[in-house]
Order: C-alpha cells, then sequence, then structure tokens
C-alpha cells in the first residue's frame, strides 16, 4: 500500500511553538505507514519576512531546501506549515517558469535546485496519497461529543496557482479526512477566512476582532471544537482566545487542534504524545469523552497504545 | 511574357515615405516586366482605366499592382484585368502601403523594401496560370440548428421567402432560453405571450420541418449540397399517438426526475411535457429517472396512455437531410452554480442563479409564480442580486461580458417589488451596461422608482446565519465593506458556449474562439457569415446577445441565405487544390491530412491509385500541397512554384 | 538452413513470391533474390552478409509476396502499415531473429581490399580466406555499427518466426547516444562538420533509391526540380538542400535501417540527420517509428494541445 | 538597429492569409511603426508553409525566417496551424542539428487584430537576426 518516502520539512514553527503539530503529525504518518526523513541541514524558509525584502532572497530559501530533498533522491516534501508550503512551491514555480530567475537562484545557493521536487502540504498527501478507508481502518477511538469546524486558514489553498490543491474557496479535504476517521464535522463557512496572521503582533485588536468571526461562526455552525492546519491559526485562535474574550465579551471555551491531534486521538495515541496538554484552552473534555469504537474497520490485531505515565 | 507594374502613390500615404518612381525605375530592368509606371490613386476610375489601357496598348498578359492590402483591393484590381479581357488570376498585389510604408519613416529604406516586394509578386506572378471557376447547381433548402428565437425566427423569414425549412432542436420542444423567461425587458412583456405565437407559426408552417429532440449527427458535402444526418434520439413515446393530454405525466410514479426546463428548481416527473406552450406538445421519457428502466417494471405510463403511445424499446434514429445552406442558431449555456463555492452556490439552497429565479418569478413555473424561496417556501424580504458572477472574471477563464444580466436584473428586481412590495433588493454590480434602446431608463427606473439599492463592488463571500444569508461585499464608492443579511441571493451567471459547441463546429468545419463562440466571417461587416461558405450564424452562439439582437440575426441570416438561393448555380471558388496524376505517386498521404475530407484517392485506366481532389468540397488552405512529397498536388494560385519564386526573388535582393 | 528453405517452401506455396537473400558474387556479398518458381528456393541464404532491407520492394509490388525480414527490417514493414503503403495482407513475413550483419567496409579495409575466396564462421569468430591468405576475426570487430546499437534484434511483426530469439540490452537512450554527444560541439563545429560531409555529395541518389520509404521514387523532386526546390548544381546549398529534402520527407518515418548510409559511396553519415528528428518525434510526441501498426506518424496528425511544444517567445 | 546604421540583413517572413497578413495589415493601419528588414510572402494558412520554405529560404541567403499563422484552435481551415505547429517545431529542432541557430528561425501565432503583437514580433526578430549577424554556409574544401 503506502509505502512511500516522503522529505519531511518541520520548518521553524513546527521546532518550536507548534510541536504538537510537529509530533502528532508524525505520530499519525508512522501509523499510516508513511516514511518521511528530514533534509539535513535545513534552514528557515524565509515564511513572510523574506519575501518582504526581496523576491530573490524567498526564492532562494527555499531553492535551498528543495535543493537539500534533490539530493536525498525524494520527489515530494511534506511542508505542514502553510506559509512553510507556500514559499517553497512559490520558489519551485518561479524558478519553473522563469529561467533568469533560476539561473539567479542556483547563482546565490550552493547546490543548484533542477525542478525535481513537488512541495506538498500535510493535508494534500493525508487526502491525495491516503486511501480513506485506510484512515478508517485505522481508528480504535470514537469521540461522539465531538463535533469540529474545519478551518484552512488563508493560504494553504490560495492562491490556487500555487496551491495546486483542492477547492481554493471551499476546501474540502480536511473535512473528509476528518470524516474518514469517524469525527463528525460541521459545515463551516469561514473555512479560508483571515485569522489575522502575523498581525498580532503589530494591532493586537485587528487579529482578536478577526478571529472572533471565526471562532464565533465555529460556535454558529455548532461545532465544539476547530480543527486548523496552520500554526499561526492555531497561536491566534488558541492562544488568543481570552483576549478575544476579553475584548468582545464574548465567553468562548472553544479548544483549537491540529487536525493531526484529532486524527493521533482517534488512532489511539496518547493524548500527552499528542501535546494536547499543550493547549492554552482546555481540551480535556474530548479526551475525557473519548470512547472504544463501536464499529472497528479491520485492523483487528491493533489495539490502542498504552497511556504513557 | 510581358508583366505590366503599376505603383499607387496613394496620394501621399504611399510616395510619402517610398519613392514610387525608383521602384518603377528598377521594375523595368527585370527580364519580362514590358511596362512599369506609377498612379497617384489607381484604384480610382481612371487609375483603373489606366490598367485597363495599358494591357491593351503594351499587350500585357501580367499585371502587378503595388499598393495596399490584397486584403483591401485584390477583387477591385481582378476585375479591372478581367475588363481587359485578361484572366483575373494573372493579377498579384504587392503590399507597399500597410506593410510598407505606413509602418518605416526611414525613405530609403522602405523604397529598397519596396523594389524588393514589387520584385517578388513580379516573380510570382510569371508563375500564375489562369485559373476558371466552375458552375454548379444547389439544392435550395436550408437546415436550421437550433430552434430557439433565433432559428425560430430564421426559419420563418426563410419558409416565408419560399424555402423549405430542416429545423432540428436539441431538447423537446422549441422555444430555447426565451420560453423559460417570465418578463422580458425593458417593457415587461410576457415572454411566452410573445413567443408562443411564433413556436404555433413554426409548428403549422407547411414548409417548415421540425425535428424536436434530435441533434445533428454527421455534415457531409459544400456549400450548395449538403448531406446532413440528424440523430432522432428515443423519446420512448411515439410522437405520432401522443396527443399531449398529460395523463401519464400526472400519474408517473417517478416524482424526482431533474428539471432541465426549469433548471432543477424543482423536480419534474421522469415522463413529462417540458412546459405547457412546448412544441411539439408530446410527452418524454427521462430514462435517468424512469423506473421501467431503473428497475424494469411500472409501466403505469404505458397502461394509462389513451393512444398506447409509450414504446419503452424505441431507438435513437438516423434520418438524412439534403440542404444548400446552413444556419447554426445553436445559443448558448449558463454556468452552474455550483462554480461559485465562494457564495455557497450549490450548498445553500437559496443561492439561486438568474434563470432560475426567472422560473420562480414565472406563473407556469413550479411556484406558479408565487416568490418563494426553495429552502423553506417562504417568501423573501431581502433579495440579493449579484452581477457578472463568473463573466468578466479572468480567475474564471472568462473575460467577456455576459451582455444582458445588468438588464435582467433590474427587471427581475422590478418584478420582485411587483410581487411582493415589502421587499427591499439590492444589486451588487461592477458597472451597469445598459447601452439599448430604453435600456438606461429602465435600469434608473428600478433604482429610482422600485427602490432597488445598486452597491457598486463584488460579493466576496456568502455564508448562512440562522435562516439568513450574509453576503458580504465592498461597496467601492463608499469605500467600506459592506454585510447585507439577505433571504433570497440570485446570481447572474455567466453566459457560456454549449458543452458541445466544438463538437458541432467540428462538424461544421466553422471556427470558434477560446471559449466556444463561434466566429464571424467579419466583426463588423460579416457578421452572420462564417468563412466557410454557406454556413451562417445567428443568436448567441456566436456570443451573449439579447432577444432583439438575436432575432435581427436570424432574420439577417435567413437573408443571407435567400441571397445566395436566388441564383440557379453557384460558382467555385478556383484556388482549390489539383493533383498531376502523372506525379502522384498515391502515398495518400494528402487524403489523411486534409481537414475537409476533400481529396479521394482515384484509381487510373491503368490500375495506378491516385489522389483526386474533390474541387467543390476544397477549401484552399493547401496543407495537403505542403504534405506531398512529390509536388503532385498544388494548390492553384499558391502553388509551391509559385512561392518558391518569391523566395528567390526575395534572396536575389542583395 | 533446412528451416530457412523449408519457410520459404511454405510460404511460397501460398505467394507464388517470396523475397529473400542468395549469395552473391562472392562469398561476403548477398544479393536479394525473387523467388517465383520452386527451384530457386534452394538458392536461398540467411547469413551475416544479408544486409539489405528488402521491404523497399514491397510498397511498389502488384502482387502478394512472402518476405524476408531482420529484426531491423520488420520496422519498415510495421511503418509501411501505419501509412497504408502496403496491405497486411498482401504479404506474409518470415522473421528471424537477428545477431548483426557484418559490415563489408570495415572486412574489406581489414583484408585490403583483397577478393575474398571463402568465408567460415565458427562462434564468435570469423575466419576470411583472400587469395593470398587467411585471417580470423572477432565477429565483433566487424559488425556493422547500427547492429552494436540494435534494439530490436527480433522481429516486430512476423507470420513465421526462424531462429532464436535474441535478447538485447540496448536502450533508448545508448542507442541516441552518437547524436546528443555531437549536439555538445558548438554551432559553429556542427556546421563545420557538415559543411565538409555534405560537400562530399555527388548527389548520386543512392541513399534516396535504398530508402525503403523514399516512396517517391522517380518522381523525387531532388531529381524532377519541379516543383522548383533544388536545382541540378552542385554546389554545396544545393547539396544542403537535398539531404534537407530527404531528411524533411522522412520526418517520423525513418525506420534507421541505415539502408541510406550503407549505399552511400562517399560515407556522408547520412542516417544521422534522421536519427536526430527521430530523437525529436520521441520527446515531442512520444512517437517512435515502426513499433505498433497502429501508430500515427506525428507529420500527418496533430493534437488541438500539444503537451509538448511550447510557444516560442522572442 | 537598422535604422541607424542603415545595414539591413535578410529576413523573410511567410504570413497566413486569415490572421497574421491581416495582423500585419492592423499594424500597418495603426501606424504601428518597424524594422524595415522583413519581407512578406503572404500564404493562405500557415499550413501551406512546407518547412523546406524555409530551409530554402536559409540556403537561398536568408539570415532570418519568420513564420506566422492563426493562434491554435483558430485556424481559418480549422486544422492548418496545428499541422504547421508540429512540422515548423520539428524543423526548428532540426536546424541547430546542422549547425544553423534556431533563433534564425521562429513561428508565432499573430491574430488579425494584434497590431501591436505583430509590431512586437517584427521588432523583437529583427533585433534577434541582427544579435546573430549574417547567416554564413560556405562552400566547404573540394575534395579529390
Amino acid at each position: 500500500m503506502n509505502n512511500r518516502r516522503y522529505a519531511y520539512y518541520s520548518g521553524c514553527s513546527l521546532e518550536s511553538t507548534a510541536r504538537e503539530y510537529n509530533e502528532s503529525l508524525k505520530e499519525v504518518f508512522r501509523l499510516l505507514n508513511i516514511e518521511i526523513k528530514e533534509p539535513e541541514d535545513w534552514s528557515c524558509c524565509g515564511s513572510s519576512p523574506a519575501h518582504t525584502v526581496d523576491p530573490l532572497l524567498a526564492c532562494a530559501l527555499g531553492a535551498r531546501n528543495l535543493a537539500l530533498v534533490e539530493k536525498m533522491g525524494l520527489d515530494v516534501v511534506i511542508a505542514p506549515c502553510p506559509s512553510c508550503f507556500t514559499v517553497l512551491k512559490r520558489a519551485h514555480l518561479k524558478m519553473k517558469k522563469d529561467p533568469e530567475v533560476r539561473k539567479k537562484v542556483n547563482e546565490v545557493i550552493d547546490e543548484p535546485y533542477n525542478l525535481k521536487v513537488s512541495p506538498k502540504s500535510a493535508l494534500q498527501i493525508l487526502y491525495e496519497d491516503v486511501p480513506p478507508e485506510k484512515i478508517s481502518e485505522m481508528v480504535v477511538y470514537e469521540i461522539p461529543e465531538l463535533k469540529v469546524a474545519p478551518y484552512y486558514g488563508c493560504i494553504v489553498t490560495r492562491p490556487p496557482e500555487v496551491a495546486e490543491f483542492d477547492d481554493a474557496e471551499n476546501p474540502i479535504s480536511m473535512d473528509r479526512i476528518l470524516e474518514s476517521a469517524g469525527i463528525e464535522v460541521c459545515d463551516f463557512p469561514f473555512k479560508t477566512e483571515c485569522c489575522g496572521a502575523a498581525f498580532g503582533i503589530a494591532k493586537k485588536e485587528i487579529v482578536n476582532r478577526l478571529s472572533y468571526k471565526v471562532i464565533q461562526m465555529a460556535k454558529d455552525s455548532g461545532a465544539n471544537c476547530i480543527a486548523v492546519c496552520c500554526p499561526l491559526c492555531q497561536q491566534n485562535l488558541d492562544l488568543r482566545q481570552g483576549q478575544i474574550n476579553r475584548l468582545m465579551g464574548t465567553n468562548f471555551q472553544i479548544p483549537v487542534l491540529y487536525f493531526s491531534q484529532l486524527l493521533g486521538l482517534v488512532f489511539g495515541i496518547s493524548p500527552k504524545r499528542l501535546g494536547i496538554d499543550k493547549l492554552v484552552v482546555d481540551a480535556s473534555w474530548i479526551t475525557r469523552s473519548m470512547r472504544k469504537a463501536e464499529k472497528k474497520v479491520g485492523n483487528k490485531e491493533k489495539e490502542p497504545e498504552a497511556e504513557e505515565e | 511574357m510581358r508583366v505590366g507594374v503599376f505603383i499607387c502613390h496613394c496620394g501621399n500615404n504611399i510616395a510619402g515615405t517610398v519613392d514610387v518612381q525608383k521602384v518603377a525605375e528598377e521594375m523595368r530592368k527585370i527580364p519580362g516586366v514590358a511596362y512599369s509606371t506609377t498612379y497617384v490613386y489607381t484604384c480610382s476610375e481612371p487609375g483603373q482605366n489606366e490598367i485597363i489601357e495599358a494591357i491593351k496598348k503594351y499587350k500585357l498578359d501580367r499585371v502587378v499592382v503595388a499598393a495596399c492590402s490584397p486584403r483591401m483591393h485584390e477583387l477591385t484590381f481582378r476585375k479591372a484585368v478581367e475588363k481587359a479581357s485578361l484572366n483575373r488570376y494573372f493579377l498579384e498585389m504587392a503590399n507597399i502601403r500597410e506593410h510598407i510604408s505606413w509602418v518605416g519613416d526611414d525613405k530609403e529604406l522602405n523604397t529598397q523594401k519596396a523594389i524588393d516586394v514589387v520584385r517578388m509578386a513580379v516573380a510570382k506572378v510569371m508563375n500564375n496560370k489562369p485559373l476558371f471557376s466552375s458552375s454548379f447547381k444547389l439544392t435550395k433548402r436550408v437546415l436550421v440548428i437550433g430552434g430557439g428565437v433565433a432559428g425560430m425566427q430564421a426559419a420563418l423569414d426563410c419558409a416565408d421567402g419560399g424555402l423549405d425549412v430542416v429545423l432540428v432542436e436539441k431538447s423537446p420542444s422549441i422555444g430555447g432560453m426565451m420560453a423559460r423567461l417570465d418578463k422580458t425587458f425593458p417593457t415587461i412583456d410576457c415572454s411566452i405571450c410573445i413567443l408562443g405565437p411564433k413556436m404555433v407559426d413554426v409548428a403549422q408552417n407547411e414548409r417548415i420541418k421540425l425535428y424536436a429532440y434530435s441533434e445533428i449527427e454527421d455534415v457531409k458535402g459544400y456549400i450548395g449540397n449538403y448531406e446532413v444526418t440528424i440523430r432522432k434520439k428515443a423519446t420512448y413515446v411515439d410522437w405520432n399517438k401522443c396527443t399531449g393530454c398529460g395523463l401519464c405525466m400526472e400519474k408517473c410514479p417517478s416524482k424526482n426526475a431533474y428539471d432541465y426546463f426549469n433548471f432543477g428548481i424543482a423536480p419534474t416527473r421522469a415522463i413529462n411535457i417540458p412546459f405547457p406552450q412546448a412544441i411539439p406538445k408530446k410527452a418524454k421519457i427521462d430514462p435517468n429517472y424512469c423506473r421501467y428502466f431503473l428497475k424494469g417494471k411500472c409501466g403505469v405510463c404505458a397502461k394509462i396512455c389513451p393512444t398506447k403511445a409509450i414504446d419503452y424499446d424505441m431507438k435513437d434514429e438516423l434520418v438524412k437531410e439534403d440542404v444548400g445552406a446552413i444556419i447554426v442558431a445553436t445559443g448558448y449555456s449558463l454556468m452552474g452554480v455550483e462554480n461559485f463555492p465562494e457564495y455557497g452556490g450549490g450548498k445553500y439552497k437559496d443561492v439561486i442563479t438568474g434563470i432560475q429565479y426567472e422560473r420562480i418569478l414565472n406563473a407556469s413555473g413550479p411556484t406558479g409564480g408565487h416568490i418563494k424561496r426553495p429552502s423553506d417556501g417562504k417568501e423573501p424580504e431581502t433579495v440579493v442580486f449579484i452581477s457578472c458572477c463568473g463573466s468578466r472574471d479572468k480567475s474564471v477563464g472568462i473575460p467577456y461580458c455576459s451582455n444582458f444580466c445588468c438588464m435582467y436584473i433590474a427587471k427581475q428586481a422590478i418584478l420582485t417589488k411587483d410581487h411582493l412590495p415589502k421587499s427591499q433588493s439590492y444589486v451588487f454590480y461592477m458597472d451597469i451596461r445598459a447601452p439599448g434602446k430604453g435600456y438606461d431608463e429602465f435600469t434608473r427606473r428600478a433604482q429610482e422608482e422600485y427602490g432597488v439599492r445598486y452597491i457598486r463592488g463584488r460579493v466576496s463571500k456568502i455564508y448562512p446565519r440562522g435562516e439568513k444569508l450574509i453576503v458580504r461585499g465592498a461597496d467601492t464608492l463608499l469605500g467600506i465593506q459592506v454585510e447585507v443579511e439577505a433571504d433570497l441571493v440570485v446570481l447572474a451567471n455567466a453566459v457560456i458556449s454549449n458543452p458541445d459547441a466544438a463538437k458541432l463546429a467540428e462538424k461544421l468545419r466553422i471556427s470558434y474562439d477560446t471559449f466556444g463562440f463561434y466566429v464571424e466571417s467579419h466583426p463588423k461587416l460579416r457578421p452572420v457569415e462564417t468563412n466557410t461558405s454557406g454556413v451562417f450564424l445567428a443568436g448567441a452562439c456566436q456570443g451573449p446577445k439579447d432577444i432583439p439582437a438575436s432575432v435581427s440575426q436570424g432574420s439577417a441570416a435567413a437573408s443571407k441565405v435567400l441571397a445566395l438561393f436566388s441564383k440557379d448555380v453557384l460558382e467555385s471558388d478556383p484556388q482549390v487544390s489539383y493533383v498531376n496524376p502523372n506525379v502522384c505517386v498515391g502515398c495518400m498521404k494528402c487524403v489523411k491530412t486534409c481537414p475537409f475530407g476533400a481529396i479521394k484517392e482515384e484509381e487510373l485506366r491503368d490500375g495506378r491509385k491516385v489522389a483526386k481532389v474533390i474541387e467543390t468540397v476544397c477549401a484552399g488552405c493547401g496543407i495537403c500541397t505542403s504534405t506531398c512529397p512529390c509536388g503532385a498536388i498544388q494548390l492553384q494560385h499558391f502553388t509551391d512554384n509559385q512561392i518558391l519564386a518569391e523566395v528567390y526573388a526575395f534572396a536575389s535582393g542583395k | 538452413m533446412v528451416e530457412l528453405k523449408e519457410k520459404i517452401s511454405e510460404v511460397f506455396r501460398d505467394t507464388n513470391l517470396v523475397i529473400c537473400w542468395r549469395e552473391g558474387f562472392d562469398p561476403i556479398h548477398a544479393t536479394p533474390h525473387f523467388v517465383r518458381e520452386e527451384s530457386q528456393i534452394e538458392d536461398s541464404i540467411f547469413n551475416l552478409f544479408c544486409v539489405h532491407n528488402l521491404c523497399v520492394y514491397l510498397p511498389f509490388l502488384k502482387e502478394k509476396a512472402g518476405i524476408l525480414v531482420k529484426g531491423c527490417d520488420s520496422r519498415t514493414l510495421i511503418q509501411f502499415l501505419q501509412e497504408g503503403l502496403i496491405r497486411r495482407e498482401d504479404v506474409v513475413i518470415i522473421g528471424i531473429s537477428c545477431r548483426g550483419i557484418i559490415d563489408v567496409g570495415k572486412l574489406m579495409r581489414e583484408v585490403l581490399y583483397e577478393a575474398v575466396t571463402g568465408v567460415s564462421i565458427d562462434g564468435d569468430s570469423i575466419k576470411v580466406k583472400t587469395v593470398s591468405r587467411e585471417r580470423e576475426f572477432q565477429l565483433t570487430s566487424l559488425l556493422a555499427d547500427k547492429c552494436k546499437i540494435c534494439r530490436y534484434p527480433n522481429p516486430l511483426i512476423y507470420d513465421h518466426l526462424i531462429g532464436e530469439p535474441v535478447e538485447s540490452k540496448v536502450s533508448w537512450d545508448m542507442a541516441y547516444e552518437d547524436i546528443r554527444e555531437f549536439e555538445k560541439k558548438p554551432l559553429e563545429d556542427r556546421l563545420s562538420f557538415w559543411t565538409k560531409e555534405i560537400g562530399k555529395c555527388i548527389r548520386c541518389y543512392a541513399c534516396r533509391n535504398a530508402c525503403p520509404l523514399c516512396i517517391c521514387r522517380d518522381r523525387c523532386i531532388a531529381e524532377t526540380r519541379d516543383p522548383h526546390f533544388t536545382s541540378q548544381s552542385v554546389e554545396l546549398k544545393e547539396k544542403f538542400m537535398f539531404h534537407f529534402i530527404h531528411a524533411v520527407h522522412l520526418a517520423g518515418r525513418c525506420v534507421e535501417c541505415g539502408e541510406c548510409e550503407r549505399a552511400c559511396p562517399v560515407g556522408i553519415p547520412v542516417k544521422m540527420m534522421k536519427k536526430k528528428i527521430n530523437l525529436e518525434m520521441k520527446e515531442l510526441f512520444d512517437y517512435e517509428t515502426g513499433i505498433n501498426v497502429d501508430d500515427k506518424p506525428p507529420m500527418y496528425t496533430f493534437k488541438a494541445e500539444e503537451e509538448k511544444i511550447k510557444e516560442h517567445e522572442l | 538597429m537598422p535604422q541607424e546604421s542603415k545595414k539591413e540583413l535578410r529576413i523573410i517572413g511567410f504570413l497566413c492569409n486569415w490572421c497574421s497578413y491581416g495582423g500585419a495589415d492592423t499594424a500597418g493601419v495603426s501606424r504601428f511603426k518597424q524594422p524595415t528588414d522583413l519581407r512578406i510572402v503572404r500564404v493562405p494558412c500557415s499550413g501551406r508553409v512546407d518547412p523546406l520554405f524555409v530551409v530554402r529560404a536559409f540556403l537561398s541567403g536568408a539570415d532570418g525566417v519568420l513564420v506566422s499563422g492563426c493562434h491554435p484552435r483558430d485556424c481559418h481551415y480549422s486544422d492548418g496551424n496545428y499541422y504547421a505547429r508540429r512540422r515548423l517545431e520539428m524543423l526548428k529542432r532540426l536546424l541547430p542539428f546542422f549547425g544553423i541557430d534556431d533563433r534564425r528561425f521562429h513561428y508565432t501565432w499573430v491574430s488579425a487584430s494584434e497590431g501591436e503583437r505583430w509590431q512586437r514580433v517584427v521588432t523583437e526578430f529583427t533585433k534577434v537576426i541582427h544579435g546573430l549577424g549574417p547567416l554564413k554556409i560556405e562552400e566547404g574544401e573540394e575534395i579529390g
């Protein structure tokens, strides 16, 4: 089945503020037999700051990492962080389209990048390369009380000519992945609304207002949990939920989990390993309401992994 | 060989930047050039007479006119040399105006260029051969494809002119899009009330043979002599027996069939008559929904039909018709609502398209003309119209304007107010395009008398809040973001070409643009002709068009056909390919590459197989000539030797 | 040999004509052999000197015929069928799996153009007896160059097959390495290479006559000069023109049987030009000549969207 | 540029009657100035252009050859430019094998309405040819 090898570019956020995304994703990949390998000596993708300063720099930072992947002999690199993904993909596309750029960039980086790598988001891998039955097979727990608002954020599918994946305005990949893991997903109209992103540093209030809208819509849509795939979205919705409550006079208590954490939970990985306890808004009710899945499809021999400690 | 060269000054247009005297002088040096002169306006009557006189006086047998583009005046000069008893194909033109004097400032270089170009024309003309048209008979019957308002108009006008008409309509009834409209702008006429009588005229006209629920399978032949194969699709009801009583439709237990006529706004029965005024008013079974076809048993309609018209075993039938001209009036399609995910198209039941709303407004529509929104049947209080959904949006690949949406939005907003006086309509628009007679006044009435609120800006998103839909957009005049709480949202979805437009174009060998709209011969001066002689266009198959424009084109195309058929024989263009059977080796590569099927294999008396051109079918592209390895097939007037002569003349330039 | 003759007799009974080989004027030259009478079957041979691509005769034959083809020759038949130049029912194909043929030129050089009186082959070596002495060579050293990069030693189309299948380890890339190497040279070097090579041409048209796909034969425009693509002048540009005509007319058709090059009396690498085009045909249209009967030669068809042809910017 | 040096190079263009010849006319009517080196041959369709015309032009002394037809899908004869595209692409790839710089041969699509595009094509192509200079195919050494 799926025994493909992928390069895995975790990026800076997943090494720090979004460690739980990193850990949970690796666990999920492990259970799904998705073999991943980190390129050695990877560097920062440059994220938003690089391209606001110098387009060549932005492209070169992306290309450097892609060249490393190329050297590993792999043709797909998973970039779970949407910002990393966009930067890598943009660098790839720009160099592919414009031989001038390719020449310039290859002059600056140590080893040339020969356009042989496709950067993909973690969502794309799970949606396109893993059959939904395989995800269903891994499920050992169900969480009947859980109703999730799948929140994709701005850039994982946009602009469409860069992402080349899913519907730009009404993506459904995360919906489908969670559904195949037996998790109930609500019809969420604000899937790609902006959370405010890095504006929180300059103008907290803007982020608070924008993130408020997202959380409010999740609540109105009947969700009691938000699933995300972007470290910054997670931070704004989770970390700032208190700020939002104070500013807007609301009383949100909606846990914001990476979709990989949700998958990990129903796959039977210990909440601790998945970093559920790292969340700011308490999500313990979710783990408490977990119960053995009644209808288990296939894979009889696999038992839930033992709780650590 | 005695070539005459005539260099035109075109006033100062050419002489201003080309030394025409010098060009004329240089030409005299070429062996075979017997006469070379200049004239101030060669295309004028005295200018033409000069050519005619010179041909007689100097016994010229070839003529080169160096002047403007041959696309402009080739025919003029051909007629002139013909007046001097020279074959018209002994004329060549050198374009020294559009390609030289108008695009270069340096007189010396322009003159040199003109000398080269005229010399090339001289070299070519020396290789010209006299060509003669042949005449052929034509079938004075016309095929009209498409029974919408444009096709009906064309069919009726042709029939009035005494022609027999074959009218082929893809759907079960004629009427097209117009039959679905509630009212027409800007007069608020009842659409079916004005169209219905025309439909009846079509049905009753003895000269019109109607094939409803039929499609064009194949088109063979050429202008004057087409053989058309028509596929009569199986309706599973014998239309000779069906009286259109509608009993079957009433009793059919399969109540969830897709209603094509109503654009799916409500379901219909698996056996149905599309609408009360349908012509022909006959029932048809949709096998995708019919229980008999799905489950193998039911047969209610067969039992109940008083004339025993139901025939579950019916098969498609192919029929042939001979015609001499074809009018294409296949109309348009609309972009589906599911193409607008950001507006929740296909997800929110109360986000509908303009044509669907038209059916809701219509008294014979599924709601009986009461405005009820699809989700819960409630009367909407706030209706939002969004113009340019898809149109003028490069991101969906449609840069063009859909032509009539601005107007029907205004109309629908006015009708909404008429139906529901308490309602409030909003229109998000990019620009209001109302250039027709009485059109701008109409959109102003919507705003001023009916209080429709026009917001200039695009809508970015639609999302639900409770039972309402929140329409979020920009008001670019105020520079703010606005949100409107709507009960019903109507999208003015883009006009697109029919999904099978390209396929039909290929059968007819007419061109179509990137968007699948058919291309007219000249955008200004030949709007209903195509570049394939004998095939004409009418209505929105050429591009989005409103009713009056479509009707005008229907009449225009009909008048073109009547003019064509006023002759008893047609003259063929002799600029076609010719096979020299002594040279042809019979590899038949030309047969394989001819886009028109104009070349066939012929067996000579000695048993040798060679290619042969059907002159009347050949369009004169010359693909065969560049395919033939041994030069056996030559496109007359653009032979290898003629083109090579130009190349060699070009090369001798230095 | 027994098997060969048996097959020929079998086919002959059906066709009354079998095109094969017999020994020529000396042991190292075979010559095409038209078996029209039963008695002629005895003379038929197949050996390392059966170099000719016999298919060249087929398109203009007015009768049903049996024909012997090596792996390489069989591609010609497939190409004929693709182009509709022969009908499958008019030909009975006896395919021969082939280990390669001898380049007679090479052999002659080795024996210093002495007349050869006898040849015997033993495994991988060949003994050649000339009027003055006897010498032994490794077969591989005398193989034709085209055989060293042969990818189709076994016939791709046949009704009867003779011989054990032969395995080829040659890949596409190996077969076209010479072209890729040549293209690494600077433009000027390429031009001067061809200036020198094509400069040798005496316009004898032997290459054209040997080419099974040059179907114009006597009506070849290089010879009729009508239409006036070229003149009879032997200046360099006209020689170039002739070779361009040959190459362009064979675009997407040449099956690389190498007969043109074998026939050339002055040793112009005529096949290189055609191989170059074939390389592009593969790249552009994923098309290889003479492989599948149902393929369409790419110059006589098109796709509305060409995946591999990009618009050229200035 | 030619205007300055007044030294022209030999450029020949084969234009289809329906689109590109019309496009060149449109450029003329709009007075879009162009370098003067190009000489135009009118053909009915780009599909009429035998690759051997291009070869012949080069061998007869052209320094640059331009072919222009209707945009794909817009061919007046429906398929002509599709054939042209394949055959001319083949030729473009063959020329450098013989040592003729493929930039000397350009084929493109210009519609009757694209006067400005035509101006750009002519200007740019002329620039390219001037950059490459005259094409020299000279007699090799005589062989004995």
